[in-house]
């Protein structure tokens, strides 16, 4: 065991990888020399050489697409997108390739490709810096999409996800990158809970908070701060995002009969949609309240100054946990969705023909 | 000399401004620097040509057929390209690494693809059929231009391994216009990959005429990403395979990567779907029927008295036999179990997704029971 | 009042806003002289020439951007992206411009750009050309995301979406094209219901059968079946899928109790997950029963000879909404997720390493 | 003649390989093709000229400070890279309009940006300041690449319109791999847009050499799109304004787009967050600090005897006077309110936002009580 940051636990991850298997390789923009904006590749290029840690041109589609021939080549290619936000121009190789190929090919083709994103916001950064796409992916068949949350899950998640030969979308939360935690480098990969299974962070028993990624800490305070009003918490760090662990998610559901979800991206279809819709279909008789789902606003997002009244955070939370627990809350006495009862006509825009 | 002003007039597009060795009547012209490169090409080898041609436009016309007899929900033919198809193909070693588009019948025919390959994806019984791995071609691409990355990659992953295959890539004249294309002429330059990018220049993406996409030739482009490149007249089998042996010569000896631009036509619609008399006339189609790419290989064969009666009876019943094997795998398709629509997802157990299959499957367990009792 | 194909009511509905508007333009791949590959947009380069009707090089980024730059500086460029499958290598000018100008220049640049895109699967067509990616638009701030089932709709929606400052993603699905229905095309736009409000297609008391685009009909369909049963539908055509016209929504489920919700798309955070968690929250106390949804399965969309076991059809709704009555049906004691109970390890997925 | 072998090797890139007016010493070399276009460069203008390059570096240098004093989140430096943007925008009339991506100070400078417009975006209080139609210049662009075809965009529209402005767009070195440039030039030349194309080929994208993007002159790729380049020192402010008036001139004669390389360097990091040590030799930078743009206009002034000391000490108050205003407008920026974030997602109501809204608004509300109980 040995303290290290996230972002010294993913080079590692990396670094093991890349020596037990020759066939792995990291590709990217200033991931060489630089060792990565966020220097995650620290140090590979020396150890590994330029084949196998590629600083590429400036085009996230030619990566992604350089990838996929890679890994029709029997490459396991990880690839870096330098921010959230740089993700899209590679979005038609993404979903129209990686996710599809094996597919297309009949399990012929194996597209084993990583693709590691530092992820959301909450560091003050310029637009495009600070973007929480995860649901794109998870609505995309054949992805998995996993999102870490601390050191020792980011360095044996991202183990498993190279090893898998199903393409992996990886986020990493950009505020945790220099937080320490305790990690096991020497852990036993097949004996490591799979990326799959989600964690019960922490244990209680009137409200399950599901969350995922640097989420987690701040429902962890929000649960630590609940104790003092004797509402006692159970988070679930999620992992794995698609698919999710509803077997986990339910028993707590079925335990505490309430629940809120919570994650920084939009809410209108994110993935708080589906684990809402998801936990009602399976567990709507143990439900005690509607699940509330305390989200980033369905806006763009916002300049840094802004960003804290656009992030979920432990006020926000707790302001839901109130709301399923049926106690006074922000939302009190106003009529859910109220204003749509008022002027038919003006509010639904459109219709300026 | 990039730091004096470049001329401003747009340079004419000639279609017969190629690099030829047949002319339209089968006459052999001399061309210093591709002469080399079909040296060996004797009527034996010629009469291979011809006859893989002839075999291509039989599948092709069968392909047809087909979807006209509602066999096929569509067909993307090829008549018009048969030389660009075939003789860029026969350049490459079979452990070379090929990346097509939906129209390269011939390539895919010179690869080794059997009957069923040419049909079953077209009738919707699966995207694909082949083993990309049983004939060293990837699955044809129907997003324009995604391939043409997927051949870079390819050719870096030959690059690490120190092997001298190539990877090449097919795509039309269409997809130039996409950023995909340009990013791999990017990628394979700067990483120097063993790569080889056909551009089949058939005049058309669908409706839309080449000048659409580029008001300048085509093979012009890739200079300009540090990629020599080489216009050929794609209706002449000779000049493909000497451009395409140039091109993979090129690649293979670690010079990096090379392009063609074969200059041809697409004799019919663009897919069974479209009409093309919507959008282009028919003198230009007639004038380019005049180019037929097998008529002037036979032209030649006939010079030189190297077409028999007998060779041309033989690569009838060769066709017809093709024609029939097509027609037979196609009419013989299984269609796939309902469940099998969950097959290979996913190469490794996916608790979502194996969740919805067990659902689906108590589903249609159901069905037979419920749908009598309704 | 006159029989219109949809094809034809959206090619009158470009014709006049072009009529009514010089700044209006069409653009795309094939169709000036072709008039499209659905003939959507035949006859208008005749009438307007090929500055308002722009055959565009084969590059749908290129074809955003322009757009992009086109309302910049004051046009309303209305953009056809050919099939569904082919929209992905626009989605960053999508994502990052047209959904984020007007937020990012506080209001100042209008993007009133209307994305048409012939939609969705049912007509044995190849790969790429049966997708249904509008949740991946629902997701994204910034955008209105509308869905047609009828030419009259197609008709004034267009309209209005045309007419629209904001972007709108404008979903035609492509095996309704050759439909006919009475069309209005001389209704006044201003009177006409805004493209914002859902519609009841069929009102009924005893489940709220919740749909949009060429779903619609199947669910009508499926409605007149269960009449037979004695079993009352209500179905809503929702119209505008972002933002949701909760209000008709919510009065329906507060009359039914039971819901099911059904799209083509995939399940998984698809539009679904966002009407289940939103009508959850909303009407909660009213719900007899965990809304169902029948939607696409999470796969890539299948070969056209198998789509029919892709597609929701009236069996699988039936089946839906006898599962919301609590009547026999398919999952009848089978165990929800009841795979997940067994075998926890090797289901997980992900767990090579 | 794209029908013969291009050369296959790689053309050299050599940084003096291009269109020079100054040289590094400040002396006058004359170019034929661009002298004209300087023609009315007289002192007075020149000493202009070097004025905006100094105030340029003045609102940088305040940048660089302002952020190591913890009152920016980021800044991106564009030393070395003043005579550039200044004589590139230089060029523009004021009704033209420029798409700028988030280096290009000097450019809004001279498009007419005011102090907070340099300094509130990157103190993360808005993404973007000013109004675009106010002075005729997009917000910077972030997104690498994707101003370029919005740049085309517009021309097309002022093509629409029958006007005679133009539209620019600039981007870097690394800029020239994404998809969407390579987009733009095709649409460009496809409308023969009056669209002009600067890159900045400042040697580096953020720790990539411009070698990982291209082996070859980039100026060298536009004319294979059928758009004529150029080439530039991009040191030399003169050479810059003669060059970009060249290319305006031509877009605005309705001869389509054009494409300037503007060779320099970006002396400081990629951002203050950058640390080039990692990744370059101090003697490169060494090397280009001897090139500096300010330097030479100074060095050619003053041998005409036209650099007075009242000059000089007029550029240092004017210099100061910005540098004081830029902090200023940074340091009184106001925050927005909270509920702001929910201004101009949209330009007509929207049923679903404003329910949104209405909530944090009510949960804003009940805030403060809340959290005096707890
Ligand atoms: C990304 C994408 N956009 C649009 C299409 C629709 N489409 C299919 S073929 C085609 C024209 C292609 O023209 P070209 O590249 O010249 O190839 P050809 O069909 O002539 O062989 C178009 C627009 C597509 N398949 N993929
Ligand atoms: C699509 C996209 N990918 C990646 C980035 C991250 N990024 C910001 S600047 C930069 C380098 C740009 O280099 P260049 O185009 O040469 O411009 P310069 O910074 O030198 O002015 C990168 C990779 C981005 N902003 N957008
Ligand atoms: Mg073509
Ligand atoms: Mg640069």
């Amino acid at each position: 065991m040995t303290q290290l940051t996230m972002a010294k636990s993913i080079n590692e991850g990396l670094r093991r990888a890349m020596a037990d298997d020759p066939k792995v390789l990291v590709m990217g923009e200033d991931i060489g020399k630089l060792g990565g904006v966020f220097r995650v590749t620290d140090g590979l290029l020396d150890q590994f050489g330029a084949q196998r840690v590629i600083d590429t041109p400036l085009a996230e589609s030619g990566i992604m697409g350089a990838a996929v021939g890679l890994a029709f080549r029997g490459y396991r290619p990880v690839v870096e997108i330098q921010f959230d936000g740089f993700v899209y121009p590679a979005f038609d190789q993404i979903v129209c390739q990686v996710a599809k190929l094996h597919y297309r090919t009949r399990g012929n083709v194996k597209m084993p490709i990583t693709i590691r994103i530092p992820w959301a916001g909450g560091v003050g950064a310029a637009e495009h810096h600070s973007e929480s796409p995860e649901a794109y992916f998870v609505h995309t068949s054949g992805l998995r999409v996993v999102a870490v949350s601390n050191p020792q899950d980011a360095y044996v998640m991202l183990r498993q996800a190279i090893a898998s030969n199903d393409p992996v979308v990886y986020f990493e939360p950009k505020r945790l990158y220099h937080q320490k935690g305790e990690v096991d480098l020497d852990v036993d990969l097949a004996d490591a809970p799979p990326m799959g299974l989600a964690r019960v962070a922490r244990e209680g028993s009137d409200v399950t908070l599901l969350t995922y990624g640097a989420q987690v800490s701040t429902a962890m305070d929000a649960a630590t701060a609940a104790e003092d009003d004797g509402i006692s918490i159970e988070v679930i760090d999620l992992r794995s995002i698609s698919p999710v662990d509803y077997r986990t998610v339910a028993a707590s559901v079925r335990k505490t009969g309430r629940v809120v979800v919570t994650h920084e991206a939009a809410r209108e279809a994110g993935v708080g949609a589906e684990l809402v819709a998801s936990v009602t279909e399976q567990c709507f008789n143990y439900l005690e309240a509607p699940p509330v789902r305390v989200t980033g606003h369905d806006i763009p997002y916002p300049p840094a100054k802004l960003e804290k009244h656009h992030l979920p955070d432990l006020d926000r939370i707790l302001d839901a946990v109130d709301r399923v627990l049926d106690r006074p809350n922000s939302q009190t006495g106003r009529e859910e969705w109220g204003s749509l009862e008022s002027g038919r006509g003006a509010a639904v825009g459109g219709s300026r023909a | 000399m990039t730091h004096t002003l470049t001329p401003t007039a747009e340079p004419a597009v000639d279609v017969d401004d190629v690099a030829r060795l047949l002319n339209q009547d089968g006459e052999r012209i001399a061309d210093r620097e591709l002469d080399p490169y079909v040296a060996d090409i004797d009527a034996e080898a010629l009469r291979g040509l011809y006859r893989d041609m002839a075999l291509v436009r039989r599948i092709d016309t069968e392909g047809v057929a087909l979807q006209r007899q509602g066999q096929l929900g569509l067909w993307a033919p090829c008549q018009g390209q048969e030389a660009t198809q075939v003789g860029t193909a026969r350049a490459f070693r079979s452990d070379d690494f090929v990346f097509p588009s939906y129209r390269e019948i011939g390539v895919n025919f010179v690869r080794g693809a059997v009957p069923s390959d040419f049909v079953l994806a077209w009738r919707g019984e699966a995207h694909s059929t082949y083993n990309p791995y049983d004939i060293n071609t990837a699955t044809p691409q129907i997003i324009i231009g995604a391939q043409s990355l997927h051949a870079v990659g390819y050719a870096m992953g030959i690059q690490f391994d120190g092997t001298d295959q190539v990877a090449a890539a097919y795509f039309g004249d269409g997809a130039t216009s996409q950023g995909d294309v340009n990013e791999a002429m990017v990628f394979a330059s700067s990483f120097r990959a063993p790569v080889v990018f056909v551009c089949t220049n058939n005049q058309w993406a669908i409706s839309e005429p080449v000048t659409v996409q580029a008001k300048f030739p085509i093979a012009g482009r890739a200079p300009g990403f540090g990629i020599p490149s080489l216009r050929v007249d794609g209706n002449d089998v000779l000049a493909c395979l000497a451009a395409m042996r140039w091109a993979v010569d090129h690649a293979r000896r670690g010079n990096g990567p090379a392009f063609i631009e074969a200059v041809t036509y697409r004799m019919g619609p663009h897919t069974t779907s479209d009409d093309p008399t919507r959008y282009r006339d028919k003198d230009e189609v007639e004038r380019w029927r005049r180019r037929d790419p097998l008529t002037r290989v036979e032209a030649l064969l006939r010079a030189q008295g190297e077409f028999s009666e007998d060779f041309e009876r033989q690569v009838a019943a060769d066709a017809d036999r093709w024609g029939a094997d097509v027609r037979s795998a196609c009419l013989s398709a299984r269609t796939r179990e309902p469940i099998e629509v969950f097959d290979n997802v996913y190469d490794e157990p996916h608790v979502g997704l194996d969740a919805q299959r067990a659902q689906f499957a108590a589903y249609l367990d159901g069905f037979a029971g419920e749908e009598a009792g309704r």
